[in-house]
């Protein structure tokens, strides 16, 4: 395989993400979590509500402070104090996509505003017009007419509101884009829409992606690699058609098992898994974080990966 | 089946009339679009509650009036004790005439000039205080809400200075200050702020974290301008409706403050002091104009505030918008 | 929610601390003649001297706030010194708190009671005849000096006569039951206007929801709809202010006591205030703030029994 | 005493609807009808409660009106002013005036709130309330005024000496009770009704400790009533006390007080439902009252008071910048400026605002007000030049014109016209506010306001006096005083050096100053103390030294105290006559009538009183008391 070869565009080392309740101990969203993303690939994140994926998500985009660990931009790290100069390079280079295109839009703003509001703070035009040409390209490149920059969010529907908050992201012309759940939030009719939107523009602009979903069907499209997150802790990753070809982990397991298929006869004989975090004894020995085969990390511990490596034959 | 029908069936079934348009996917993002503008359809519900645009008028005339009253013709001074030229002795309690339109009060000052004159010194009390209410009050009530940091600190100050009796603060400050028209707004001032910024602070936590502000926040948006332009723009209708309230709220504080003795000196005509007067006379039937010509104007302002205030709030109300 | 509990309280105690103290300090900076009522002119300087020093006020302020503090701790709330010299706090207000209780737990039951009908009374005729009646009502009590409309209520209610004896009787007699009527009704005024416009603008905004809407498809009555999901949500944020409100009767009704001679609390920090009686006032903000933050406290706690939806552990995250 | 407080009205109309009234016509040596005399129960409300009633401690008038009524002193007034005997049955004073000897009236009781026998009442109880007096840790209030006159009593005040038996009080036997003074007080009797020589029993002193007075249970009763009930700002109850030795002349069997902080605006009404015995008439619903013919035959004038007010002229300016303080220092040291604003203030116009009905009822020409003290069968106000001033109303436009015009020309050139007058009010009320605005207009538009500039200034009721008469910073104000006892000494003090009115003694005329470095006035005053055993000669010293007051116009005499209007059942004239100490404040005597009395019975009444007081007042003369 050539992936070491491969331009890492996000680094994450040992990530941990805790948040402070009112009790002593802090809640961890996120533990010792570590992955790669290369350039122009588009790197699936999966897991049920509350794994924790968000929160990786968020972490990039510095919302969400860390406890412990590192996240490096093309090698520079980009979590914790950070110099101001890299500071405004990330804000540029990292945009996100939200998942809800009602919410995440300000309803008293006009998309005018809302599409270039990143270029006010980068201070990213030459003047009024410049401002207004890169406004309109940007709406342009999402499918979306120029004039209605005058217009107010509430006054679109929800696949063109999202493709709003992807032209606000674009404007600032980033190189990674983080999309959390960009369509789970849409009406079936128009998901593909937007993965295809979302595609095209990866192709055109060299785009890289961390796209975070619950939904594996959806990765499986979209996403070359796949990333699955649970309990805050990164259970397996491998290639797309690796994970979905050969899963280890049984929380893999079980969520593949869960996906529906179109058909009524399969889909009737089909055994759901479901996943007993029981079934794995950590008590004495702890698991860790272990390429099984090329590209393809699980996290088990000895006796597990005994297992695996049995399965992997 | 009536003639008109079927006139209307023939045409739908004349394919000369409707024929197949072309597929086209712009034309098609453009259904269902209106001009619409936030402040225009707020104006157009507001414009459509015809109680409102009554009061405001006549709010907007009672602040015209009172400012223009004193240059009017005949007008008395407020503070004129009006003597009887016969007996030398100040023309008390006299009922309303074609000379005193509201009368005399205990000491032979014309009321009509007076109520004017104490309108017009509560009233911009009342605006004063509003502004810096609305001003100081959102200022620490967004910067509390938004700045995390700070509010388990700003909470605790909160409390405390909620919890020190404001009798102690206006006794204070009139102790300090002395009564007069300055201590009066200071006082108001000193003390109005904290439920305005209280009440802000509430609001932007709960829009805090919505989704539109963590964009903002991934674009690197400064927190002063996702303050001023995703957090207050909500406000704007609450916030109105506050100021439209705090008017006779701080009416009503002027009375009470007059009523224990912390109030305007009383040779500034306001509508505290008035209503106190008043108050003192309500008990002879004779001379209960006294009280009422105050407590009408009070009312009237109140209520007008009050309306107005609620049907801004309704009209700034997005979802009233349809 | 225990540990919880316990940070809250202690937090509340500085908090309670410093309100005292600070209360206390400006105190202090009233001038000295409120100490001395009328006879200042006729005291020799000797004999001003030895009434401060009786009353502690010739310490230095921080030996007079440990005084304070030291038999607090000893659950003493010490002695009035102006108000009633040397009668303990604790007795003058023992006497007061059961009047503004219970005038103040009746209220607030009246209110509610005649405050939720009529906002959903409004709600449901939103637009229409009554809801404009309410409404003026609302606005009346609002609008009119309180000072006044009280007043007049207790003139010419009193002046009522059946065969010639009056109904009510003018001043409240701890004996006469009917002398409880007017000053009850008189309380629950106000918070019958505010709860009704806070029911009415939550229903109003309720009933435009979507759930309510589903509920109506699904065939839902009126009435079930009220009850099962408008009423109950409604009281979720009220929980929240209600222990509040409860606690806070026993300070009382200043305007209203004072009408009907009931021997109330309502006034007496006013009272305690003017008159300078530094002890008095220590002890009524002390238990005012305890009583306020305690109230605000039981609000959350009673919010997040009932609405499920809500965590007193916040998790948040900051960037 | 003080000027305006914001209690003062609040506590006078407590005591007004309380006692009701003074004085009656009824016979000095109570006839036999007398104590047949049947009267109903009193029904009030106040709105000034009182705080305490340890009577030796307090020094205010509401709480001085239950001492009055639950505890007797050793001497009482009857109700044309005469001292009676009360607790002491006859005294004895020696040829130097120093050693007062008082026989204890035998079989009077002490009684516990219940009406349980406690103690006797005996000579000693005297001396244990002089020692709880003279101990500076319970803080007595009126303490001063005993050790003024006691001897050796101010040293053991002061911690001088320890032994108290030095002291000048002392029980001889248990019925006999000797005073012996630091120098002859010709109007000591006067001061033995005064709460500070009212007797207490030494064991209950002990037994309640600090909490003596502290409630109706903390004190024991030998007056005319036992304060059955006190609930503090609720209710109060006095019932007659069956065992009193003058019970046949207590009429009242019971007398409920209610606590209303709205007494004043309810009153009225509760009066007319027949739910109270007596009501004060606001000055604002009087003509209410007046043109109601149902009502007017209701209504009477109040007795005024003895309380003094008149407006100062202040010679130790401190006042602020912007009032010009060194203009004011200038024109007041010029008499014909002070005589114009003399001559120039309408009395009449300004006290419209308090009585609009009979404004020259509280008419005051002098300080010491009519009726206060007498001599030789002649009232101290028509004596010597005394009597010129109480004879002539002060408001002359003509000579103030005249005086102003002196004035200007004297000062031109030293003075900035107008000149500025600083005049301060509380406000805490609307009455003093409003005569501030009419003394204003009526004296700017009399003088001109070229001439002078007044400015009313208002002051909050919380430290009003601190922040405006005591610190000097006024030029012009309204201010009072009350009598400590009966003799005019007593209103010499705001005028004598040390006082905190208006510090004539900074004067820079060189008329009012003497070689010896006293002021003119200051010898005056020592004269007419030193005259101790001729009252009358006293009383033409103390007479002539007020008259230099007035004439030199240090003040503006203005009116008394009280007055206003009252509707009650209360008979008027009947309860005993003091305007000193408190006998003035007792239910003995009076009785509830079955109409309340209005305006001409009440002038007739009044006339008849008056009359019987000049006739018992020349009896008392010629038997030569």
């Amino acid at each position: 395989m050539t992936q070491n070869e491969r331009e890492v565009i996000i680094e994450i080392k040992n990530l941990r993400v805790e948040f402070k309740g009112k009790g002593r101990k802090p809640f961890r969203a996120v533990d010792d979590v570590s992955f790669e993303i290369y350039k122009g690939e588009t790197f699936g994140l999966v897991g049920e509500t509350g794994s924790g994926k968000t929160t990786i998500g968020r972490a990039i985009v510095r919302i969400n402070p860390t406890a412990a660990g590192e996240i490096l931009f093309k090698g520079r790290r980009i979590n914790g104090v950070i110099p101001k100069e890299l500071d405004r390079e990330v804000t540029r280079k990292i945009q996100m996509i939200f998942q809800d295109p009602m919410a995440s839009l300000n309803e008293r703003s006009k998309v005018d505003y809302i599409v270039s509001e990143g270029l006010y703070n980068i201070k990213g035009f030459k003047d009024e017009q410049d401002r207004m040409a890169k406004v309109s390209r940007a709406l342009l490149e999402v499918g979306l007419l120029p004039e209605f920059a005058s217009r107010f969010p509430h006054e679109f529907s929800g696949g063109q509101r999202q493709r709003i908050g992807v032209a606000r992201a674009l404007i600032m012309e980033p190189e990674f884009i983080i999309a959390d759940e960009p369509i789970s939030s849409l009406d079936v009719s128009i998901r593909a829409q937007v993965l295809n939107l979302l595609s095209d523009l990866q192709k055109t602009k060299g785009l890289t992606y961390l796209f975070i979903s619950h939904d594996l069907s959806v990765v499986r499209f979209i996403a070359d690699r796949i990333g699955v997150i649970h309990k805050g802790r990164l259970v397996e990753l491998a290639e797309t058609e690796e994970l979905f070809g050969r899963p280890f982990h049984p929380y893999t397991r079980a969520l593949l098992s869960a996906i529906p298929i179109p058909d009524p006869q399969i889909e009737k004989k089909k055994k759901v898994l479901v996943y007993d975090p029981t079934c794995h004894d950590y008590s004495k020995d702890k698991p860790k974080w272990v390429e099984i085969t090329p590209g393809h990390f699980v996290l088990a511990n000895e006796e597990e990966l005994r297992q695996y490596e049995a399965m992997a034959g | 089946m009536s003639q008109k029908e079927q006139q209307v069936i023939q045409a739908i079934e004349d394919e000369a009339l409707f024929t197949f348009a072309e597929y086209d996917p712009e034309a098609a993002e453009r259904v269902g679009y209106s001009d619409y503008s936030y402040w225009g359809s707020t104006l157009k519900i507001f414009l459509k509650n015809k109680t409102a645009i009554f009061l405001l008028a006549l709010m907007a005339s009672l602040i015209l009036f009172t400012t223009i009253q004193p240059y009017l013709p005949n007008q008395k001074s407020p503070t004129k004790i009006h003597v009887d030229p016969a007996t030398g002795h100040p023309l008390r309690n006299q009922k309303p005439s074609n000379e005193y339109w509201f009368g005399t009060n205990v000491i032979g000052q014309d009321l009509w000039a007076r109520i004017w004159s104490g309108t017009r010194t509560s009233l911009l009390i009342a605006i004063i205080v509003g502004i810096w209410e609305v001003g100081f009050g959102i200022f620490i009530g967004a910067v509390w809400g938004y700045v995390r940091q700070i509010d388990a600190f700003m909470t605790e100050a909160y409390n405390v200075i909620n919890n020190v009796p404001t009798t102690i603060l206006l006794m204070l400050l009139a102790y300090i200050l002395r009564p007069s028209f300055r201590t009066m707004v200071i006082a108001m001032c000193a003390t109005g702020w904290l439920g305005m910024a209280r009440f802000v602070r509430n609001q932007i936590v709960i829009i805090r974290d919505r989704e539109y502000n963590l964009a903002s926040r991934c674009l690197g948006t400064p927190t002063s301008r996702i303050i001023t332009k995703n957090l207050l723009p909500y406000l704007v209708s609450v916030i109105v409706m506050r100021i439209a309230l705090s008017i006779p709220g701080t009416i009503g504080w002027e009375v009470f403050l007059t009523y224990i003795g912390l109030g305007l000196p009383i040779d500034t005509p306001s509508l505290g002091n008035l209503l106190n007067e008043g108050r003192q006379v309500m008990m002879a039937p004779a001379l209960r104009y006294q009280l009422v010509f105050p407590a009408v104007v009070l009312s009237v302002i109140t209520i007008s505030f009050y309306v107005l205030g609620n049907a801004f709030a309704d009209a700034s109300d997005p979802r009233n918008h349809y | 929610m225990l540990k919880y509990s316990i940070k809250r309280l202690l937090q509340s105690l500085v908090t309670v601390f410093i309100v005292i103290t600070l209360v206390f300090l400006l105190m202090r900076l009233l001038p000295e003649e409120g100490y001395f009522g009328d006879g200042y002119d006729k005291l020799t300087p000797e004999q001003r001297e030895n009434i401060l020093r009786k009353f502690g006020l010739l310490d230095p302020w921080y030996i007079q706030l440990r005084n304070f503090y030291s038999s607090l701790l000893k659950g003493d709330l010490g002695k009035s010194i102006i108000y009633r010299p040397d009668v303990p706090v604790i007795d003058i207000i023992k006497l007061k708190i059961p009047f503004s209780a219970a005038f103040g737990l009746a209220a607030i039951c009246v209110s509610l009671f005649f405050g939720l009908t009529m906002g959903i009374h409004m709600a449901r005729n939103k637009g229409r005849f009554w809801d404009k009646v309410w409404s003026s009502y609302v606005v009346f009590i609002n609008a009119v000096p309180a000072a006044v409309y009280l007043l007049f209520i207790q003139l010419y209610i009193t002046g009522l006569k059946f065969r010639g004896r009056s109904i009510f009787p003018m001043l409240f007699n701890r004996h006469d039951p009917r002398s409880w009527i007017l000053p009850l009704i008189s309380m629950s005024l106000g918070g019958i206007a505010g709860y009704a416009l806070w029911m009415r603008r939550y229903m109003v905004d309720q009933l435009n929801q979507d759930y309510i809407r589903l509920a109506r498809a699904k065939g839902m009555s009126d009435k079930q709809i009220m009850v099962k999901h408008v009423m109950r949500n409604a009281f979720v944020p009220m929980a929240q202010y209600l222990p509040a409100s409860v606690l806070l009767t026993i300070s009382g009704s200043i305007y209203i006591e004072s009408l009907y001679s009931i021997p109330g609390m309502g006034g007496l920090l006013v009272d305690v205030i003017q008159r300078q009686d530094n002890v008095m006032v220590q002890a009524l903000v002390l238990i005012y703030s305890t009583l306020g933050i305690w109230g605000l406290f039981l609000g959350d706690i009673l919010m997040a029994i009932f609405d499920p939806r809500i965590r007193l552990e916040k998790r948040e995250g900051a960037r | 005493m003080k000027v305006l407080k914001r209690v003062i009205p609040v506590l006078l109309m407590a005591v007004v609807l309380l006692a009701g009234c003074t004085p009656t016509a009824e016979e000095t040596d109570t006839p036999p009808e007398s104590k047949l005399r049947e009267s109903g129960d009193v029904y009030s409300v106040y709105s000034g409660e009182i705080t305490t009633i340890n009577y030796l401690v307090t020094s205010t008038t509401a709480e001085f009106s239950v001492a009055a009524n639950v505890v007797d002193c050793l001497v009482e007034y009857d109700h044309l002013g005469i001292v009676r005997p009360a607790l002491a049955e006859s005294w004895e004073v020696s040829d130097d005036g120093l050693v007062w000897t008082f026989k204890i009236r035998e079989g009077v009781k002490w009684y516990t709130y219940q009406g349980e026998e406690y103690a006797d009442v005996t000579a000693q109880d005297w001396m244990d309330a002089a020692r709880y007096l003279l101990n500076p840790d319970n803080a007595s209030a009126t303490a001063n005024i005993f050790y003024s006159v006691v001897k050796n009593a101010e040293e053991y005040y002061l911690g001088e000496i320890d032994d108290f038996e030095q002291v000048g009080v002392k029980a001889v036997d248990d019925y006999t009770l000797e005073y012996t003074l630091k120098h002859p007080v010709p109007y000591f009797l006067s001061m033995l009704t005064y709460c500070p020589f009212m007797p207490a029993n030494g064991d209950f002193l002990e037994e309640v400790g600090d909490q003596f007075g502290t409630d109706h249970t903390k004190i024991l009763y030998c007056g005319a009533y036992i304060l059955s009930e006190w609930r503090h700002q609720d209710e109060r109850i006095y019932e007659k006390n069956e065992n009193y030795w003058d019970a046949d002349n207590i009429h009242i069997k019971k007398i409920v007080s209610r606590y209303n902080k709205e007494a004043a605006t309810l009153a009225p009404e509760m009066f007319l439902r027949g739910e109270i015995t007596g009501a004060t008439i606001p000055t604002a619903s009087l003509d209410e009252w007046m043109n109601d013919p149902e009502k007017s035959k209701m209504v009477r004038p109040a007795e005024t008071s003895f309380y003094s007010y008149w407006y100062t002229f202040n010679f130790d300016p401190n006042f602020p910048d912007e009032y010009e303080p060194e203009n004011w220092k200038i024109a007041v040291n010029n008499k014909n400026f002070r005589k114009a604003i003399f001559h120039g203030l309408d009395r009449v116009s300004a006290l419209l605002t308090l009585d609009p009905y009979e404004p020259e009822r509280m008419l005051n020409n002098t300080i010491t007000p009519k009726n206060f003290v007498a001599a030789g069968g002649k009232d101290y106000t028509m004596i010597g030049d005394l009597a010129k001033w109480t004879a002539s109303d002060s408001f002359d436009p003509d000579l103030a014109l005249e005086y102003r015009d002196k004035a200007r020309e004297e000062l031109e050139g030293k003075c900035t016209f107008p000149i500025k007058v600083m005049m301060p009010y509380n406000t805490s009320g609307t009455q003093w506010a409003n005569e501030s605005q009419v003394v204003e207009q009526q004296l700017e538009g009399l003088l001109g306001e070229d001439f002078i500039d007044i400015i009313p200034v208002g002051f909050p009721p919380t430290g009003f006096l601190n922040a405006t008469r005591r610190a000097g910073n006024y030029a012009l104000q309204n201010c009072n005083w009350g009598p400590d006892y009966a003799d005019p000494e007593t209103y010499t003090e705001p005028f004598y050096p040390d006082g905190t009115y208006n510090w004539p003694e900074k004067a820079t005329d060189p008329a009012y100053l003497l070689e010896d470095g006293r002021t003119v006035y200051q010898k005056m005053v020592d004269d007419a103390k030193a005259e101790v055993l001729d009252i009358e000669r006293r009383l033409e010293l103390f007479a002539a030294a007020e008259a230099y007051v007035i004439e030199e116009a240090w003040v503006i005499p203005f009116r008394v105290g009280g007055g206003g209007y009252v509707a009650t059942k209360l008979e008027p004239f009947a309860s005993p006559y003091a305007p000193f100490g408190v006998s003035s404040l007792q239910y003995k005597g009076q009785i509830v009538m079955e109409e309340p009395m209005g305006m001409e019975e009440y002038k007739a009444a009044r006339e008849k009183w008056e009359k019987d007081r000049a006739a018992a007042l020349e009896a008392e003369a010629a038997a030569g008391r």
